[in-house]
């Protein structure tokens, strides 16, 4: 039990990390990687998300009927979204205003459907519970290293949380802006997904 | 019966004689009265520029190869051709650090990653200077580059000047834009070599003429649009023809084969809708030169020209 | 000509794809094939044009007026999920020549976030009627034109001999990269 | 029948708790939003706006009810004593959304003091510019109430970003509502203040 | 080797067809081996009984079947004794053949012949097939072909080649007779002669349309022939018999007018030779003759990787070994030198577009060699027009990165067949 459970954790770190295994939620991961912040902040609204509808799914896995369980799923997760969109709004406005509309777009991201349909709905609710969370840490700290590549290469620091930058070699570096412009967007997270495929799935 | 070893292989059993090899050193050959003049208006400066330009891209290509361990490739000059047209697009006071990062990322986003020459759908030249030129635009400003020059000419980018000021300046006559006497890349500035050097590689059958002149065709028709509807703010035709990458773009550019349609008709929307664009980025656009940008979007539309052929021979026929 | 600048924004210089990276997922995925990029294409413009006049007024009459605009995630995705459904449903019985052709792109549309993010664009700028209808269509068209251009060059590259480690999706998101560069001909434009 | 009406049953009853949950976070949360946005959208601008005004416009601000909307307006004391009012209206049309614009105005010049952008989600190298690049929005200041802030492309004085038409536009539109509200509201405004 | 010119406005290299001399040379006999090659297209079946097998004696004028109902013959040139069966590969795409090695004897066989020599198309495909120029009435005899037209060519498809252009006139005599008969044995009236412009005067009798041939490669190939001269387009995949119009050479013909005038079987192949240093031998061999013995009688060195090209120089096919023996449809034999070999290249398609532009059969020659490569034949048939090439090999010979194009054709149109089959 606590094997497979540890499995099920540890498979979204490595093994099924969204988005560079689990090709999903490319949007996101695009926009809202300019810098680290932006990325651990959209990934760690994405987790709160994916692990309670996780969870909720799995606990009603068997009233939900088959039929309109699509329709049920969207329901759970349209309310989690909007409880994390009002949350940031309330508590932490500056990244709210930074990930904008990729708030409410959490709600058609395919990890969280996904996740809902090909994991939660078969699975208890422990279980889903891990895999919930194991693939949004990996979402977010796939978000995060990203970030951070765009960020050290496009701006030479990196700030987190305001105050002055815990990285910085903007002295000597001309940031190369091409890495925060929506090109550098594509082409970077094109080039670390080749690097994840060099490195290998294991 | 004692057996010789031969030499088999498939018909046909001739060719040509043509090679890559033959083709971009053709290029290269043709780049030079460009190229020699850059160096001679600019100096010495220039010359480091073009040099460093040419051994990096080759040597990028080579250590990529060794690395990705695939067969050595710059025998065939293609990194040495990307590496020239790289260095004649840029300022003779480049930074020498920007030349080793540009020419990386020509050779590596433009042409490797795709696996090598031919592969890619886009220049790599140009894509190595449009990545920069978003990235490190004050390094490309003609104006302050060259700030410690003493030209005997207007020391003004005429783009930049007829962009920001107007086209009602006869600060830039037609024979000195003509004649290189102008502000520029090391080798966009002689028009009349690349003019020189582009016919020569028209007659010799490597550049293919629909692209130049549907190109040119392209530039001076909408930039004649336009001078015709406000000729105080918008240049004419000869203007926009001789300044800038123009030239350069017409004759060495556009016609670069790989990212560049092949059926006549195809090539002659993609030069009249890269001039088009051009001239749409000079006169309303935020680029004072568009040249780069444009020809790399035409880039982008050219596998779609491409359906655009004849039938072929006996194709689709009923089996009467 | 306030429409105009308004159309060529959304479609070039904002492209929904390539500027603000929406609908990055069926971008990828039905790109490989030229025939599977049309249909998706096709597909798109029909619900985002229905979808934007139907949730725009689903906002104006009912959030708005009962002051419940917090709902507005919700009520969406269920009203473009249901629109999915229900268009599926009368093209297989009403137009079955249409419906063999974007069938199966279809469903992709629930999830795709073009469709949401456009109808909340809409939403967010406060466009009246014609204005949002306007502009769904543009960022319609935006998406298809990226998408068709894309599956060309894309065509062309999966084709080379590409590295083996940069096949596929890695290499298709450079090429995009590399056309959303491309687009950024068009800034300044409008 | 039995699952047509399990399936109905278990829709509304998400459907409602859903609902209901969010009703509850909203209320929960809406007094905390709103002093959010004063603190990050509106505090920086009226700061720069009113750098020098000799009292807090932000705890002396009040509400003013035009219509269906509220509007919140914060008076300033200019140090050579005169009274201005800063308030923020929006501009329609940008990309990304609405374009927040907040107007300072000299109630007793009848002029601009000046204006800042508050939120926007316009292309980041373009739009952007006209919060971060003071110079665009510097043009409104010290204009006469009277001047047309279109832009001059719209026959009015305002030069547009270059590169940006669309949303310049935006924000000019906010200026021509600041103007438009600003005289609808004077006389209650300046009730209040006394 | 014809170099690329160095002005190239048009992009597109004329290649001519060699021209016959003006008093052209009676060819040069060569002696007949000791040994001789007989080719049989099929491969040897180990499960069924051969009806020959090795020391068998047969005459000069012999049919030689593999199995019993085998429609594909060889024919003996000489008498004497069946030396070896074996298996022999010609070129990869066209698979196994049999070989069949004879030692000559002595025995006198000036006399051996048919009985009978009826003018019908049966007894044609069953004893005429192998004459020297290789008729094809075989595929003529074939169930469902409709033939309404027949087109001598004296004009020879390949370059370097002046065999059929000798041959025909040469033996313009002879040629009208052949016409004659193969007219009777086809039921044709409607016969063509295609001739290059500056031979047509040494070649004139009644009875047929004459056709003046262009002397630019590709346009004497069967496709191109029917589009320009007869109006007809041949369909994507069809061969020209099938669509009803029989391609003959003009060797074959005099052959057959030969054999009936002798009522025996001829053997003797006219041979146009062009050695290393490009100089050109007109020779008349026994079919069944190894080159090799050509070569030693000629004086002409064959080195290690040197390259011996057998019917032509953009269509023909390099063989294995020298041992190869003369065949009914061996027109020229062209010796390269290793130093003249030009290597392919495994460079990409930098789509320059040149193929595309000399392709006569207007192919996207630069989008089909990418799906050849990457070996999508239906997508590259259905779409990119695979089938309509006509073999002349001009992509391959323009293509500036060296790629081997034709052999991709070669290999998709293969590998399309036996995906058909399969479906």
């Amino acid at each position: 039990m606590a094997q497979s459970l540890a499995k099920e954790f540890t498979k979204g770190l490595w093994a099924e990390i969204p988005p560079f295994r689990l090709v999903l939620g490319l949007c996101p991961t695009l926009a809202v990687t300019k810098s680290v912040e932006n990325g651990i902040g959209m990934g760690l609204a994405t987790t709160f998300v994916l692990v309670f509808s996780n969870l909720l799914i799995s606990l009603l896995r068997n009233v939900i009927p088959t039929k309109v369980r699509i329709a049920c799923y969207i329901v759970i997760i349209a309310t989690f979204v909007t409880i994390v969109e009002l949350v940031m709004q309330a508590y932490t406005y500056p990244l709210f205003l930074k990930l904008g509309i990729f708030i409410p777009l959490i709600v058609v991201n395919c990890i969280v459907l996904g996740r809902a349909e090909a994991f939660a709905s078969k699975n208890n609710p422990v279980m889903a519970l891990a895999d919930g969370l194991g693939i949004g840490i990996g979402f977010t700290l796939s978000l995060a290293s990203l970030g951070a590549v765009r960020e050290i290469l496009g701006a030479g620091t990196i700030t987190i949380w305001g105050g002055s930058p815990i990285f910085d070699m903007s002295n000597w570096f001309h940031p190369f802006t091409f890495m925060v412009e929506a090109p550098g967007a594509f082409a970077a997270l094109g080039l670390m997904l080749a690097g994840m495929n060099l490195i290998g799935k294991k | 019966m004692n057996n010789k070893k031969l030499t088999v292989s498939h018909a046909p059993f001739w060719h040509d004689g043509d090679s890559l090899f033959k083709k971009n050193l053709n290029f290269i050959i043709a780049l030079l009265p460009a190229a020699i003049f850059g160096v001679l208006q600019f100096g010495a400066p220039a010359l480091g520029v073009l040099a460093l330009s040419v051994s990096c891209a080759m040597l990028w290509e080579l250590i990529i190869n060794a690395v990705s361990k695939r067969p050595f490739t710059i025998g065939d000059l293609d990194a040495a051709l990307i590496g020239l047209l790289f260095g004649m697009m840029l300022p003779a006071v480049t930074p020498w650090w920007l030349v080793v990062v540009g020419t990386f990322v020509a050779i590596f986003m433009g042409k490797m990653i795709f696996g090598g020459i031919g592969a890619s759908p886009f220049n790599p030249a140009l894509l190595g200077m449009a990545i920069l030129m978003l990235s490190w635009n004050m390094f490309f400003d003609f104006d302050t580059a060259y700030v410690n020059y003493d030209f005997d000419f207007t020391a003004l980018a005429p783009l930049v000047a007829v962009k920001f000021q107007g086209a009602a300046t006869d600060l830039f006559p037609l024979s000195a834009l003509f004649m290189g006497r102008e502000v520029g890349a090391v080798g966009a500035v002689f028009s009349l070599g690349l003019i020189i050097g582009g016919i020569y590689l028209i007659l010799r059958g490597y550049a293919r003429w629909e692209l130049s002149v549907s190109f040119i065709a392209g530039i001076v028709i909408t930039a004649f649009l336009f001078h015709l509807v406000n000729p105080e703010s918008y240049a004419g035709p000869w203007f926009h023809l001789f300044s800038g990458y123009t030239m350069l773009g017409a004759f060495f550019l556009i016609t670069d084969s790989s990212s560049s349609p092949v059926q006549r008709i195809p090539m002659l929307i993609y030069g009249l809708l890269a001039g088009f664009m051009i001239i749409l980025m000079r006169n309303i656009g935020s680029y004072a030169d568009g040249t780069i940008l444009a020809i790399l979007l035409v880039n982008v539309v050219s596998p779609l020209l491409d359906n655009i052929r004849p039938t072929a021979l006996g194709k689709d026929m009923s089996n009467a | 000509m306030e429409f105009f600048e308004l159309a060529i924004g959304s479609i070039f210089i904002n492209n929904i794809i390539l500027a603000q990276f929406l609908g990055i997922c069926p971008f990828i995925g039905t790109s490989k094939k030229m025939e599977t990029a049309v249909g998706m294409s096709m597909a798109v413009v029909f619900v985002m044009v229905m979808a934007g006049m139907i949730t725009w007024s689903v906002d104006t009459f009912l959030l708005k007026a009962l002051n419940v605009e917090y709902l507005r995630t919700l009520s969406f995705i269920l009203v473009i999920a249901s629109l999915v459904q229900f268009v599926e449903m009368f093209l297989k019985k009403s137009i079955p020549g249409l419906y063999a052709g974007l069938g199966i792109f279809l469903p992709l549309i629930t999830t795709n976030c073009a469709v949401m993010g456009a109808c909340l664009l809409n939403i967010g700028n406060e466009y009246h009627f014609t204005k949002a209808l306007m502009s769904s269509f543009s960022y319609a068209i935006g998406f298809g034109l990226a998408l068709i251009l894309f599956a060309g060059v894309r065509e062309r590259v999966n084709l080379g001999p590409v590295p083996k480690p940069l096949q596929d999706t890695s290499i298709g998101l450079v090429t995009a990269g590399i056309i959303a560069l491309t687009f950024t001909s068009f800034r300044g434009m409008v | 029948m039995r699952e047509m009406l399990s399936m109905i049953v278990v829709l509304t009853v998400l459907a409602s708790v859903s609902g209901g949950l969010l009703a509850a976070v909203k209320s929960g949360t809406e007094l905390r939003i709103e002093e959010q946005v004063l603190k990050f959208q509106k505090a920086p601008a009226i700061e720069s706006l009113f750098s020098d005004v000799t009292n807090d416009p932000l705890k002396e601000r009040f509400n003013l009810e035009t219509g269906e909307t509220t509007i919140q307006i914060f008076p300033g004391k200019m140090p050579d004593g005169s009274m201005a009012v800063a308030f923020e209206t929006l501009g329609k049309g940008g990309y990304g959304g609405d374009i927040g614009l907040m107007v300072a105005i000299d109630m007793d010049k009848d002029q601009l003091v000046g204006a800042r952008v508050t939120t926007h989600a316009e292309t980041p190298g373009l739009g952007s510019r006209a919060k971060d690049d003071l110079t665009f929005v510097s043009q409104f200041n010290d204009k006469s109430l009277d001047t047309n802030l279109a832009l001059k492309a719209d026959n009015g004085t305002i030069s547009a970003i270059s590169g940006a038409t669309v949303t310049s536009r935006a924000i000019t539109r906010a200026a021509i509502e600041a103007q438009t509200l600003y005289n609808d509201l004077k006389p209650e405004i300046m009730k209040q203040i006394q | 080797m014809i170099k690329r010119s160095f002005f190239m406005l048009s992009n597109k290299p004329r290649l001519t067809c060699d021209l016959l001399e003006t008093d052209p040379e009676a060819p040069l006999k060569m002696d007949v081996p000791g040994l001789l090659t007989l080719l049989l297209p099929e491969p040897i079946d180990g499960k069924r009984t051969a009806l020959i097998k090795k020391g068998d004696v047969v005459e000069k004028g012999q049919k030689l079947l593999l199995y019993e109902n085998d429609t594909q013959y060889a024919v003996s040139p000489v008498s004497g004794t069946i030396k070896s069966i074996d298996t022999f590969t010609v070129d990869e795409v066209s698979g196994l053949r049999t070989r069949i090695t004879i030692e000559k004897d002595d025995r006198n066989t000036e006399h051996v012949g048919y009985t009978d020599m009826p003018e019908d198309l049966s007894f044609a495909a069953q004893h005429l097939n192998q004459l020297p120029g290789a008729p094809g009435f075989d595929g003529l005899s074939r169930n469902g072909i409709q033939l309404n037209a027949l087109v001598i060519t004296v004009a020879d498809t390949d370059l370097l080649s002046t065999t059929s252009q000798y041959v025909g006139t040469a033996h313009a005599a002879e040629l009208e007779k052949g016409v004659q008969i193969l007219k009777r044995i086809t039921n044709l009236s409607k016969v063509y002669l295609l001739i290059p412009g500056y031979l047509l005067e040494r070649v004139q009798f009644d009875g047929v349309t004459v056709m003046p041939a262009s002397l630019n490669y590709p346009d004497t190939l069967p496709a191109l022939v029917m589009k320009n001269h007869l109006d007809k387009i041949l369909p994507a995949g069809r061969t020209p018999e099938e669509m009803g119009i029989f391609f003959i050479r003009a060797e074959a013909v005099v052959s057959l007018a030969r054999a009936f005038e002798a009522n025996a079987p001829v053997f003797e192949k006219c041979i146009t030779l062009i050695d290393k240093t490009g100089a050109r031998h007109r020779i008349e061999a026994v079919i069944g003759t190894p080159l090799s013995s050509i070569f030693s009688q000629l004086g002409i060195q064959i080195d290690e990787q040197d390259r011996i090209v057998i019917g032509g120089a953009m269509q023909g096919f390099a063989t294995f070994t020298d041992h190869h023996p003369v065949t009914p449809d061996m027109d020229s034999i062209l010796v390269q030198d290793k130093g003249d070999i030009i290597p392919l290249s495994d460079t990409n398609c930098i789509n320059c577009g040149r193929c595309v532009q000399i392709c006569p059969a207007d192919i996207p020659v630069n989008l089909l060699v990418r799906f050849l490569q990457t070996a999508q034949y239906e997508t590259a048939a259905d779409k990119y027009d695979l089938e309509s090439c006509i073999d002349c090999g001009l992509c391959a010979y323009v293509c500036t990165s060296r790629i081997a194009l034709s052999q991709y054709i070669r290999l998709g149109k293969h590998e399309l067949r036996k995906l058909r089959i399969d479906a």
